[in-house]
């Protein structure tokens, strides 16, 4: 696998050169919040004040808001009109291990039994080049889930910042070939490595956060009905879908029609295992309370998702913390899960 | 778009909603009729059993289904039928109106009114009016233009 | 600031209450999982007491919390969010034998963003965030930056009408009449710069703004003045709005909070802190605080005993409005 | 829901009413394409039997169970179309109306943009009644007893009739005896019966009457409840003669020193500050005028006290509240006369012999100021009067309205006058209005008995003479628009027909039942032809002059019109409640309790074990104002619910 690195004032001209190829989507706070938003051409500032999005990269693949088919209705009754499958070739400019690492827990479940063909049609087209992160935040954890700032595992191309060039890794085949089309990178030296590897080092001991994850499946198992420890946990929550609408890897979705006069819309949007008012539609809600819906949150990504799939389904990115309004922390819940004797003796 | 800006506007006529009270508003656009006075053919009447019945809801629901103007109407303070309806409505109305302006709705949308059961000829005017000024600031594009949403439509 | 003086008192107030019985929970802050943050304290344990803080970063309106907590509860507040207390009152959600007061005279709550913005450096890699007289100390990186409080304290809290709690049972601290800053107009300068604009461009302004809102309700949920067992936003027959993060749904959905909320809104700032995505949510309730002092001078919260804004009237309320 | 809603859409021409203006077939075509429209038919009277029978024999035959009938508004024909429901075994309120007549084929001229409006209205009648609900009616019983308010002859006579039946009746009257108007008047037109003469046994009757509660002296403070259940609390006010004692024998009266205006006698005679009304008056008991009285004046006097051997007199009498039950009241609150003070052109007030036709009435009384001779300030008969009609009806400045007994009153004038001096009678009329019966018959007899008539309303009334003729006298000067020129006739005396105008306070008696006025002022009938003695609360009734100016046969008609109304409601026993009411989904509430505190019925009540709010059906009378207080919008108003509306909003674009 190549690895090249380039000036940083060449970027614009590399993204505009794989922009012929590629829609190319890097972070943006133009619109407000932080979020993936098409490259306007020019524009790399980027750089300096990109940390991570408050939207996660999964909004290019399973939008907040998708409109899955349109139908009509005439005498003879309802017709659908077939849908528009998007199948766009997305550039992800940027995006961190730990996102990158989302995309892959996400494909699991899309790729699971039934594969969605809304979600695998635009990913399947995509690209991602990551970049390795040098300023994570308080929030992040992703070291206590095998993961690192500048981990590698689920990018096609990984870049690295190492002062005014970036070190730049080909991962996959589709990192591979980005670096042979383009003229403005160069083969990189030894140099550019070692510096690379000290700023990845640097990067690693800034995540401070840790959770000890080992064995947290069976923990969460022996302490799911322990009812008064959820409640006591769910106490400041206040059901609102911040957590789950910006976690990476949760993938709740409801389905509405619009339809005015004969003409109908049927959308996907994301839902939350949070609201009250969660699956109300075809049945009532299993969780009808507060602690239940918390548990579920947590259990789904450190219990459900290690039995399903066997891993865990949460990357450590840290949003659910930095944005939460009342600043509950998940790291918190599994650190003080009581002990599984204890949890015994609930029961 | 200048060009069918100015074809609209020669032929455009507006829609107007109005809510009014069974008691009051409702009878005298009832006496209008009876007494053939005209007005603009652009306006619907809903009837209400008392204007203390419209939810702020339906303020917008109207605005969202692309009515150019709505229009709430009761008995004049003091002479609500239940008393005091039209007290709430007046709290209500004036507070949806001028939340709605803030956001950039043209004041001339919503129009709250008190006509009695024999003023036919103030409501005549009123609907005259409201039609008139409506046409000046031309179609509700608020929620974009080809939105005409009936969300209590069943679903298939 | 007598933060230390402070929050001394509410322990050993807090540690009374529950002690003698005469409250089942204590509702406060604690220190947050990141720094400069706090986080809600719910707890009936006394041995939790001492995790009690106060600091210019308690910003929570915990108020939100009474609403369903069971049992007696003593509450640590804010002026403002005493007023969404006296609000809750009024509304029958909260008996007033049902709870203690800790009120807090407070100075005024750091906007963190603003911080962020002069000290060009973001929360977490700020250093230090201490309170001089009248101003501010931030530390980054072996440097020391003095702001004036004016600058850092949150828009709400510039404007604020009522800085300690006129409804309480304990005062923790010395009652201050205002907060102390030199120009209140400044709390409503985005509002201003607003309504300065045309009609179409206000709508646009807020077309654009409510076209990144995702409806995750945290602006809702957050807000003591919501407390309804199901939000108009949730039925269903009929559906008011598609629960689709469409703009014209956000935006109906916003716009009919704010008039669901008018006179229980005390313009604690809570739902735009909230927003995720920094929809500048206290411009509409702020507006809508406003025109309730306006047409019926009606300011939310300041008396228990009257009825809420919405379920009465004067014989003489405005006309102006009124063809 | 039960079934599937079949709609029927029933078009009606109204002859050329509706099919004149509406594409009518267009418009049938177009219901017939809507959803859930099984049948759409026109007719050219939806109204009349054959009509009714389409409807019930398409609900019968064709399963229809939902009916939209397009035609005139539902205030005029919902009650027949719900009863065509009813008869074919569909819940009547699974009805609904579209307003195709007044609201649209008589208010629109463009054919094209008619029928478009109708379509719209259809729509939305059609989408609304998919969520129509059927309702049942509740039934109340309903307290027997009535409330009478004013004591005219209106009053009095629906009194008689409900009382005859053996119904309790409460009268209130606020002046000290009944009688009203009427018993002011001298001869009634055109008959010439002395109106005490045919008044004063109907008094004697009510005075007397089992059946009759008579509160004289007495006003109504508070009115709740509703239909077949009012709580009326009526003020008593202090006579300060003790009625239980006294025996109207008339001393005190005769012995009080203080003399002021009567107002019986309109201002032409004099009262004591202890007294009657007038002679028959009922009840037979004086009152003390306490603003006139020496001894509430100086607290001196005691001159009626010390003269009553009945020990009747009771200074420290004071006011007492009392509270009736009753199951429906009539108001017969009557009317005041216009004071001519402001037309300073007849220089009422100013110029002397220049009066009132209330005034002329009592003049002319035998019972009179001057023992019924007609004699002028000067004391001597007058050789001429000028009668003028219309002094503040039919006049744009001050009362449009006509005030209807006018001109037949001038006529009996001119008869009494002639009857009783040699005086010349000049009667200055815009129009003759002689239409009731013998009335056209009275006028040819009074014309020929000599009196003169000059068509044209009076500029002026003045005391500056232009020649000789004039000195001395009222000059009447005019315009008589059949010769076209400017008349001046010097008179002795001129009378002022006033016009009949809403009492003062009628205004205060209109909030106080709940009731509308009409935009002269007078009480607001339900309809002005079909239902000219109801009102727009159920269980109040008016009669006589408060619905406006009418004659005595017409009041009198009116008020057996009301006690035949109350006479029915008791004889059914039980009241209809509104079935369209507010029900609360306790599930949902968040128990704020702001509908309670909006309801002006009391009928939202807090229940404290469940936290939530419930509401009394009895009490609720489905305004809806709690629907739209409620945020969670656990309150919901039977047959206006937000989706019977929305899709109603909807159904408006087509």
């Amino acid at each position: 696998m190549k690895k090249h690195k380039i000036k940083k004032r060449d970027l614009a001209k590399l993204l505009s050169e794989w922009s012929n190829e590629f829609t190319i989507l890097t972070p943006s706070r133009a619109e407000g919040a932080t979020k993936w938003t098409k490259w306007d051409g020019v524009d790399t500032t980027f750089l300096d004040w990109y940390r991570n999005t408050t939207v996660p990269p999964k909004a290019l693949f399973l939008p907040a808001m998708e409109e899955m088919f349109s139908f009509h209705r005439d005498k003879e009754g309802y017709h659908i009109e077939a849908p528009l499958l998007d199948t766009p070739k997305q550039l992800v400019f940027g995006i961190r291990p730990c996102d990158a690492r989302s995309l892959a827990l996400l494909d699991m479940t899309f790729r699971d039994a039934y594969e969605d063909p809304y979600y695998l049609a635009k990913r399947e087209g995509a690209v991602l080049v990551g970049l390795a992160c040098t300023r994570p935040y308080d929030s992040c954890f992703c070291t206590s889930l095998g993961s690192s700032p500048d981990d590698s595992s689920h990018v096609d191309l990984l870049l690295t910042d190492i002062g005014d060039e970036f070190l730049m890794e080909a991962i996959t085949d589709k990192g591979n070939k980005l670096l042979t089309s383009t003229s403005f990178t160069e083969t990189a030296g030894k140099a550019a490595e070692t510096r690379a590897k000290e700023s990845k080092e640097t990067a690693y001991r800034k995540v401070t956060r840790k959770i000890n994850v080992e064995g947290v499946k069976d923990r969460l198992l022996s302490c799911f009905d322990n009812k008064d420890y959820w409640e006591k946990v769910a106490l400041k929550c206040i059901s609102c879908g911040i957590c789950t609408f910006l976690c990476p890897t949760c993938y709740c979705f409801d389905i509405n029609d619009e339809f005015i006069k004969n003409h109908g819309e049927r959308f996907r949007n994301w839902d939350s295992c949070a609201f009250p008012l969660y699956t109300k539609m075809p049945v009532e809600n299993p969780r009808p309370e507060k602690w239940q819906r918390l548990r579920q949150k947590v259990c789904h990504k450190y219990e459900f998702y290690p039995m399903n799939f066997d891993v865990i389904g949460c990357t450590g990115c840290g949003r659910c913390i930095r944005l939460c309004p009342v600043n509950w922390d998940i790291t918190l819940a599994l650190t003080n899960l009581p002990a599984k004797a204890e949890c015994e003796q609930e029961k | 778009m200048s060009v069918n800006m100015n074809k609209e506007a020669s032929t455009w006529e507006p829609r107007l909603l109005g809510f009014l009270c069974q008691w009051c508003s409702y009878a005298a656009a009832d006496l209008a009729g009876t007494s053939r006075q005209k007005y603009p053919a652009n306006i619907r009447i809903i009837r209400v059993p008392c204007s203390g019945r419209v939810d702020p809801l339906f303020i917008i629901r109207v605005l969202c289904l692309g009515f150019d103007g709505v229009l709430v109407s009761g008995c004049h303070p003091g002479d609500c039928h239940y008393q005091t309806g039209n007290y709430y409505t007046r709290r209500r109305m004036s507070i949806t109106k001028k939340f709605l302006e803030y956001l950039g709705v043209e004041p001339q949308r919503v129009t709250l009114s008190w006509v009695s059961a024999s003023e036919a000829g103030k409501l005549t005017e009123l609907l005259s009016e409201m039609n008139k000024e409506i046409k000046k600031i031309g179609p509700n594009r608020l929620f974009a233009d080809e939105i005409r949403r009936n969300g209590t439509e069943t679903s298939p | 600031m007598k933060y230390g003086e402070m929050e001394q008192k509410l322990r050993r107030e807090a540690r009374a209450l529950l002690k003698e019985g005469r409250v089942d929970i204590i509702i406060g802050f604690e220190n947050g999982s990141l720094k400069f943050t706090t986080t809600p304290l719910i707890t009936s344990d006394e041995a939790d007491i001492d995790r009690l803080v106060i600091n210019p970063f308690i910003n929570n309106n915990l108020s939100v919390f009474l609403t369903e907590t069971k049992g007696r509860v003593g509450i640590v507040v804010k002026g403002c969010d005493s007023r969404s207390l006296v609000s809750l009152l009024q509304d029958n959600k909260v008996t007033r034998d049902d709870v203690v007061i800790l009120g807090i005279p407070c100075p005024g709550i750091i906007d963190l963003d603003k911080v962020e913005q002069l000290a060009g450096k973001e929360r977490d890699e700020i250093i230090d965030i201490s309170w001089a007289e009248a101003s501010v100390v931030v530390a980054v990186e072996g440097e020391r930056k003095e702001f004036p409080i004016q600058e850092v304290l949150y828009d709400n809290c510039l404007g604020c009408e009522l800085p300690t709690p006129k409804e309480y049972d304990i005062l923790l601290g010395e009652p201050a009449s205002s907060i102390g800053v030199d120009n209140q107009a400044d709390s409503l300068t985005k509002i201003k710069q607003l309504k300065d604009k045309p009609p179409e461009q206000r709508w646009s302004y807020w077309r654009n703004e409510f076209n990144r809102c995702l409806r995750c309700y945290a602006c809702r949920n957050i807000c003591p003045a919501c407390f309804c067992k199901r939000c108009f936003v949730e039925e269903s027959e009929p559906q008011w709005l598609l629960p689709v993060p469409k703009w014209q749904d956000n935006l109906i959905f916003q716009v009919t909070r704010n008039i669901h909320v008018v006179g229980r809104c005390t313009d604690c700032g809570e739902c735009e802190r909230a927003c995720p995505v920094n929809i500048p949510l206290r411009s509409l309730s702020r507006e809508m605080y406003q025109i309730a002092d306006e047409l019926f001078h009606y300011k939310a919260g300041m008396d228990k005993d009257i009825p809420p804004l919405m379920a009465t009237y004067e014989i003489t309320d405005s006309e102006d409005l009124v063809k | 829901m039960g079934s599937e809603p079949r709609i029927g859409v029933y078009v009606c021409h109204c002859g050329s009413n509706i099919a004149g203006t509406v594409d009518v077939k267009e418009l049938t075509e177009f219901a017939q394409n809507l959803d859930s429209v099984v049948i759409a038919r026109d007719y050219i009277f939806m109204c009349s039997e054959p009509g009714q029978e389409i409807i019930r024999k398409d609900i019968k035959d064709s399963g229809i169970n939902r009916v939209v009938v397009a035609s005139c508004s539902p205030r005029m024909h919902e009650p027949t179309f719900r009863r065509a429901c009813q008869e074919a075994g569909l819940n009547p309120y699974l009805l609904e109306m579209a307003n195709i007549r007044e609201h649209c084929s008589w208010v629109t001229e463009d054919k094209e943009m008619a029928t478009e409006k109708a379509k719209a209205l259809v729509s939305a009648a059609v989408k609304r009644v998919y969520y129509h609900q059927s309702l049942e009616v509740r039934k109340v019983p309903l307290n027997p007893n009535t409330l009478i308010v004013g004591g005219g002859i209106a009053g009095i006579q629906a009194a008689l009739e409900i009382a005859n039946s053996e119904h309790k009746v409460y009268l209130v009257e606020r002046s000290p005896s009944i009688g009203g108007h009427m018993i002011q008047l001298d001869k009634t037109f055109p008959t010439l019966d002395c109106s005490a003469c045919i008044l004063t046994p109907k008094m004697t009757d009510v005075g007397s009457h089992p059946h009759i509660e008579l509160m004289s002296y007495s006003e109504v403070e508070e009115v709740s409840g509703f239909v077949g259940n009012f709580k009326v609390k009526i003020r008593k006010k202090a006579k300060y003669v003790d009625a239980d004692k006294c025996n109207g024998c008339g001393l005190c009266q005769e012995k009080c020193p203080v003399k002021v205006d009567s107002e019986f006698d309109a201002g032409m005679g004099k009262r004591k500050a202890i007294y009657t009304p007038f002679a028959q008056a009922v009840p037979n008991i004086p009152v003390i005028d306490i603003e006139n009285c020496t001894y509430f004046l100086k607290e001196k006097c005691h001159l009626c006290e010390k003269v009553c051997e009945a020990d009747a007199i009771d200074f420290e009498q004071k006011d007492e509240v009392v509270e009736v039950e009753v199951g429906s009241i009539i108001l017969a609150t009557g009317y005041d006369v216009f004071d001519p003070t402001p037309m300073s052109q007849y220089g009422y007030g100013r110029l002397d012999n220049v009066i009132t036709s209330l005034e002329f009435e009592r003049l002319v009384n035998s019972a009179g100021p001057t023992g019924g001779n007609i004699v002028i300030k000067e004391g001597s008969a007058p050789q001429s009067i000028a009668i003028l009609h219309c002094v503040g009806s039919r006049d744009r400045n001050y009362n449009e309205y006509c005030s209807q007994v006018c001109c037949m009153h001038a006529l009996k004038y001119a008869h009494l006058i002639k009857e009783k001096t040699d005086a010349e009678v000049y009667q200055y009329y815009i129009d003759m209005r002689c239409f009731g019966k013998g009335y056209e018959e009275f006028y040819k007899r009074i014309s020929d008995e000599g009196a003169n008539f000059i068509r044209g309303k009076v500029a002026e009334v003045t005391d500056q003479a232009i020649n000789e003729e004039e000195k001395g006298k009222l000059v009447v000067v005019a315009e008589d628009t059949l010769l076209g020129s400017i008349i001046r006739v010097p008179v002795d005396m001129v009378i002022l027909c006033v016009a009949l105008e809403p009492q003062p306070d009628a205004e205060a008696v209109a909030r106080l039942f709940n009731i509308s006025q009409s935009a002269d002022g007078f009480l607001l009938e339900k309809h002005p032809k079909l239902d000219p003695v109801a009102t727009t609360t159920d269980g109040i009734f008016i009669a006589g002059c408060c619905q406006g100016p009418k004659d005595i046969p017409d009041a009198v008609a009116q008020a057996s019109a009301a006690a035949a109304r109350v006479l029915a409601m008791i004889s059914k026993g039980e009241v209809e409640i509104e079935a369209a009411i507010a029900t609360i989904n306790e599930d949902l509430c968040s128990g704020c309790k702001i509908c309670s505190l909006i309801c002006p019925y009391t009928a939202i009540s807090f229940d404290e074990e469940k936290e939530v709010c419930i509401v009394n059906e009895a009490l609720c009378k489905g305004c809806g104002a709690c629907v739209s207080s409620c945020l969670s919008h656990a309150i919901g108003l039977r047959h206006f619910t937000n989706e019977q509306i929305l899709a109603q909003i909807g159904g408006m674009l087509i």
